[in-house]
């Protein structure tokens, strides 16, 4: 049954060649966390409802639920193909990347039923609610409180920071059933509907001007108790499971690409059709000197990625290398789009929504974006404060 | 090459200063400068007529020109502390046009606009173009004689407070030499002025459409007095761009200051970490060169002496501080920097809006290592 | 151009990683490193008999020479432990000169000088010049060609362990083209070898006098021999110095972790101070993207595919880390980094000196950006 | 009697071009505090002497006391052209800007006819004893304890840097008198013999591998009562007041310049002699760029320095400049250093002592010798500590 996987790669590459969808007026965002208008949104709905019409999308999961139930490696070199022809992004990742994966792993067969299919073609949009405002940095210092009330629960708090929060049908959720118990004991894990009576989401606008996350309000908002999640108390250990879906290390994802971020390749061309002085920008001599600094860091970045693979070198500090990744990662692209900005001449200083700016104004708009992944999710600051304690042993502060 | 360390401050400077620090605490604050972003032109004409009032437009316009006399110097002592908040105006633009008509008007020309300009008149100047380039005498935009009329072709980008100017010079190409032209606002149909999107949200920018347009050659400045013109328009921004990045940088302090000093985690107040509290250390010796380099540069052109080290100097220097300011107070107001209501996010806007006007960092340590570091002694 | 991410790790490599980081620990101390900072030829004979033994010196050479026919990547696992504590050897010099002699040696000179590297012989290699460049290709020192002997003349310096080497290879300028000569302990008279003063105190570097030395055409390497084995020569030293590199920062990392979390000041561990603690993460950072690009450099050159990319990458990362290391370590023992007494400024000088060999980051950074954005695709 | 300034600025100019001292076969120390060698000493001591004898220094100092009795415009204009014409410094630092202008301002007349003269014909070598092992960055925790002992004060303890410590004749020392009283009220200050039993300076060595600061230790040295300055529990104030002497704000130097520092002009000539890749390094694009970011640091530098004499221009933190000094101009002058070994190309690796060494070596020792003022005198992260707490009113950490 399984067809020739690289014939299949061919029709696949012919496939999305011919059905991308034409460049649209308006500027796409990078990933689902900045989807911030009704037309990126419906536009990024339509692709990935016709790239799961096309089969493309679930490939691997159950076909009883509405995936492809074929192998693992059809949709693997669908991914890469799309990432390869940089067509659009899928936009349910909560949905394809964090909820499905865990319904199928330990939802019930009623959850798959009614879920799987949904996340799939996009009908059901899913949002993450696991950040709060006064959290800090700590996942586990949440405070939602969901509280068993006959054969429901209700909650009350706030989250923040949820992407999609406006258009989602369900969110992932973490809160606390019980305050009594240690942090980790108290948490509990829900799938429930946004369209809920007491659940507002109210979008925050960025630096960028752009909406494209909400703070989620909860006020006496009540939710069958078939929402929750395994048994109360496991919500922290079911969150892990999900971070390991997110990663990829377990495979299950339905697949498909969820972002368009810009790389050091993408600053090379951009630097080869800029002109400063008359002249190709990369021709010059200490813009050529940055920019092989940048490929230096962003190569050893991945071959660290790879590296972490291999136990033996990696056995000195072994967590060195996960504990570290977001703080590499997310300063050198930060540090990166804000160079790719000198490329541009006074042209730099346009915006998105400018007729004349560079490529729509993407480079300008991913370097304020940037910060989301330098303050999100622990800030660098604290990021080298983790290394520093938890690799190097180094006495905290 | 030795660099001097020329430091002067005038009797009229010192006072300008007092001045204009109070004037802006009360009247260019923050929530001014909030008010308006969403308005079509930026600024705020009653502001801007009170300013006309104090006699600031005309500080460095000779008074037979109907202005004070003095110099630049005193110009940056009122830029400084007008911007720390981020107000907008037409005020640098219509310093631009003034000290370039100073420089390459004829008599007649002079005599014509400087007085309007000193009591109250908007100027701004029309150089950049599609390319990005930053020497201002590669102009595409042309211009062609035709007896006591010059007919100009092309199209001019980025021109700051164009809709509200009442009068633009702009740069055009004269059988391959720069040359200016006096445009006024009646002879700019309104659909030839196009406002652009732009980084900082407190300016604004337009496109002009020069195509078919007709001047008097009257309003022509063309060989050197254009290059004069040019170069004294450069110097301008120079000066008084470094001087509202001076004023950028120490807004931006504060806004981080306050906010490290009153907001806690792990029941520690965030400004006792040593990674927050030496960056802002780092600011604050940045701000403090930025301020020398500014003062020195201002004293050259007071003393009417080569200021053109000390401009690059201080444009550098200013601009990169304010950059790395501005992207520090973003990251170091955690989620609420991510957000548009957070201040910091305007003053990063406005400091990338600096960097990239009339030449960012590495364009002005090219020109300086030209002007320092010649190959042979 | 797309950059591969190879990475593997052979059996042999495991275990020699695991035998040599045991063997340091027990062998090279810091103790036998400062015990061998006096003595005149830098390192213990009987210490590099062991290593022999080991069977390390021809672990890259073919078991048809007498070695054990893996790859330098096999050797890079021995060579990283090894300078955690900047043990002094001419392990390196001798790599790189059985490397030369593999790559561009007839076979004759193969079967001559390979056994005896095999069993404990020292290979140095005479490269570099007064002008201080690293272009191994442009040479003045000269070779004359006299029937079947050839006449050297000029001079070689930066010859790292040429007192202790019993065979050197000497490169020359024969006709206009690179050439190498095979020189003997035995025909190099003492007084042609003058030991100079170099800032790494661990290593020897000697200025060689080759005016009027005679040696046989048969130790010649010529023409695209000879550029072969300068080819080699190169990437040996950019693979093994990084390996050294990645070694000595992780040597320095511990010097420092070592007393930040004993050394207290008011009344804290300085530790915990976020300006050192966050130095060390940015030093570990730099360490980790290291060991990467020199085991991905290793996997490329144990698969003979091209390594110029990552080798060039591999010695850039590894030397900047390695002197930002050590200017931190002595900057953060305080009074005490200042003295000799402190291990800091041994690190300090060891990558000054790996920096500045064979090329530093900015001359490495230039020949990337020559392979990796070329003017047009 | 006072001549004409400038034909006395060409006389001066004349005489150092006429008497400067061949350069000698060894490198020269940079200032006083590197001094680690007798053949450095005496090369010094000598071109001191020469200078004092021609009429060169303490021109403004009294001449009953062996000083020249002129105003100091003279002194100041032959302190300029010893800068300009980089010859040697004059070595008896301490006692030409700290312990003279000390002695001359509260002396009594019996110190001043005994020490004056042998300070300037550097006779009488002087040093200083602040530092001590365990005070941290923090002077007022100075520990070394003078007890009165009928005539005498007996002194135990130790002080640390003490520059030219092994051929000092005198020391002005800092030592706690009153264990019992606050930190700052229990100091004294002292002009000691460092001929003294008990007192034994103790060379440390350098990380450059250089002597040139001593340890010294005090066990049970008794030194005459005489030799305290003030009253007991002025020590505070009169360590202060040499500060503001050895920062020239008041005048009173003996003048002559204290150090031959090399500047980024030095490494402007360095770049266009030194060759890279068979061109000069100054024509790289990338090392001009980086010579211009330190020229436009240096000279900001400068100008902070000027901008500090007009008030109004300082008005906003008048604290800011002064206090920020130390950290701007030795992290410049580390970094601008450590660059320097990099113009040089495979002989950046070689070390004083080498005979193909550039420059005798002195861009090495000197980037390994800047430490010393980026760790002495409170280090560097100290430094930032207080710029943060005192300038801009951050918690303390």
């Amino acid at each position: 049954m399984t067809k020739d996987l690289a014939e299949f790669r061919r029709e696949v590459a012919a496939w999305f060649a011919n059905n991308r969808p034409a460049e649209p007026k308006f500027l796409l965002p990078e990933s689902f966390m900045e989807v911030g208008s009704d037309e990126q949104f419906e536009f990024l709905r339509d692709w990935q409802r016709k790239i799961y019409e096309a089969g493309y999308l679930g490939m691997a999961w159950p076909k009883e639920c509405g995936g492809g139930g074929m192998p693992q490696a059809y949709q693997d070199i669908v991914t890469a193909e799309m990432a390869r022809q940089k067509v659009p992004f899928v936009v349910n990742t909560i949905g394809l990347n964090w909820a499905g994966p865990l319904i199928l792993a330990i939802g019930t067969d009623e959850a798959k039923r009614r879920h799987i299919k949904g996340i799939l073609n996009a009908e059901d949009i899913w949002c993450q609610g696991f950040s709060e405002p006064d959290q800090g940095s700590d996942l586990a210092n949440s405070q939602l409180s969901a509280k068993r009330d006959g054969d429901s629960y209700l909650l009350n708090g706030s989250k923040i920071w949820t992407s999609l929060g406006s258009y989602a049908k369900y969110m992932i959720l973490l809160a606390r059933t019980n305050p009594q118990k240690p942090r980790y004991e108290g948490l509990s894990f829900f799938l429930i509907p946004m369209q809920t009576a007491g659940i507002e989401p109210r979008p925050i606008k960025k630096l960028t001007g752009e909406y494209g996350f909400t703070q989620t309000f909860f006020t006496d908002a009540r939710v069958p108790a078939e929402c929750l999640m395994g048994k109360e108390g496991e919500g922290w250990k079911i969150a892990m499971m999900t971070l390991t879906f997110e990663r990829g290390v377990t495979g299950g994802q339905a697949g498909g690409i969820s972002r368009m971020a810009l790389t050091v390749d993408d600053v090379v061309e951009l630097a080869r059709r800029s002109r400063r002085g008359g002249r190709p920008a990369l021709d010059d001599p200490a813009i050529r000197d940055q920019i092989v600094r940048f490929m230096i860091e962003d190569q050893g970045d991945r071959l660290t990625a790879r590296r972490r693979d291999i136990t033996a070198l990696c056995a000195e500090r072994p967590n060195a290398i996960g504990l570290s990744a977001k703080l590499r990662v997310s300063e050198h692209r930060r540090r990166l789009l804000q160079f790719a900005l000198s490329l541009q001449g006074a042209n730099a200083a346009r915006f998105v929504g400018d007729a004349s700016v560079v490529d729509g104004g993407k480079w300008q708009r991913a370097y304020l974006n940037a910060f989301s992944s330098t303050i999100g999710g622990g800030t660098s600051q604290i990021q080298a404060n983790i290394i520093g304690e938890r690799v190097l042993g180094l006495p905290k502060d | 090459m030795t660099l001097g360390n020329t430091m002067t401050l005038s009797d009229e400077q010192a006072t300008l200063l007092e001045v204009a620090t109070s004037f802006a605490r009360e009247k260019a604050s923050m929530s001014e400068t909030r008010r308006q972003i969403p308005s079509e032109l930026g600024f705020d004409r009653a502001l801007w007529d009170e300013m006309a009032e104090l006699g600031w437009l005309g500080i460095a316009v000779p008074e037979q020109f109907g202005g004070s006399g003095l110099s630049l110097a005193e110009v940056v002592t009122v830029v400084e502390p007008m911007s720390r908040h981020l107000a907008g105006s037409p005020f640098i633009s219509t310093q631009m046009f003034a000290q370039g008509v100073l420089a390459g008007g004829s008599e007649q020309l002079k005599r014509e606009l400087l007085p309007q300009i000193c009591r109250g008149a908007i100027g701004a100047v029309a150089l950049f173009e599609d390319e990005g380039d930053w020497d201002l005498t590669r102009i595409t935009a042309g211009a062609t004689a035709d007896g006591d009329k010059v007919r100009l072709t092309g199209g001019k980008t980025l021109v700051c407070d164009a809709a509200a100017a009442d009068f633009i010079l702009v740069s055009v190409n004269l059988s391959g030499e720069p040359a200016l032209a006096v445009v006024k606002r009646g002879d700019l149909p309104r659909d030839r002025c196009k406002r652009e999107v732009i980084i900082d949200e407190t300016r604004r920018a337009y496109r002009l459409d020069l195509e078919g347009l007709i001047v008097p050659s009257s309003a022509m400045m063309t060989g050197t007095s254009a290059r004069a013109a040019l170069n004294a328009i450069r110097d301008t921004f120079l000066m008084l761009g470094s001087a509202e990045a001076a004023g950028g940088i120490a807004g931006a302090l504060d806004v981080i200051v306050e906010y490290l000093t009153t907001r806690s985690t792990f029941g520690r107040k965030i400004g006792s970490y040593q990674s927050l509290k030496h960056t802002c250390s780092e600011i604050l010796i940045g701000l403090e060169r930025s301020r020398s380099h500014i003062y020195h540069a201002a004293s050259l052109l007071a003393a009417n002496e080569d200021a053109e080290v000390a401009l690059a100097m201080a444009k550098v220097e200013s601009a990169e501080t304010f950059v790395f300011a501005g992207d520090r107070a973003v990251q170091f107001h955690g989620g609420f920097g991510f957000t548009y209501d957070c201040d910091a996010q305007l003053y990063l806007r406005r400091a990338l809006w600096l960097q990239f006007a009339f030449g960012d960092a590495a364009y002005h340590r090219g020109r300086l290592a030209d002007l320092l570091l010649p190959a042979d002694t």
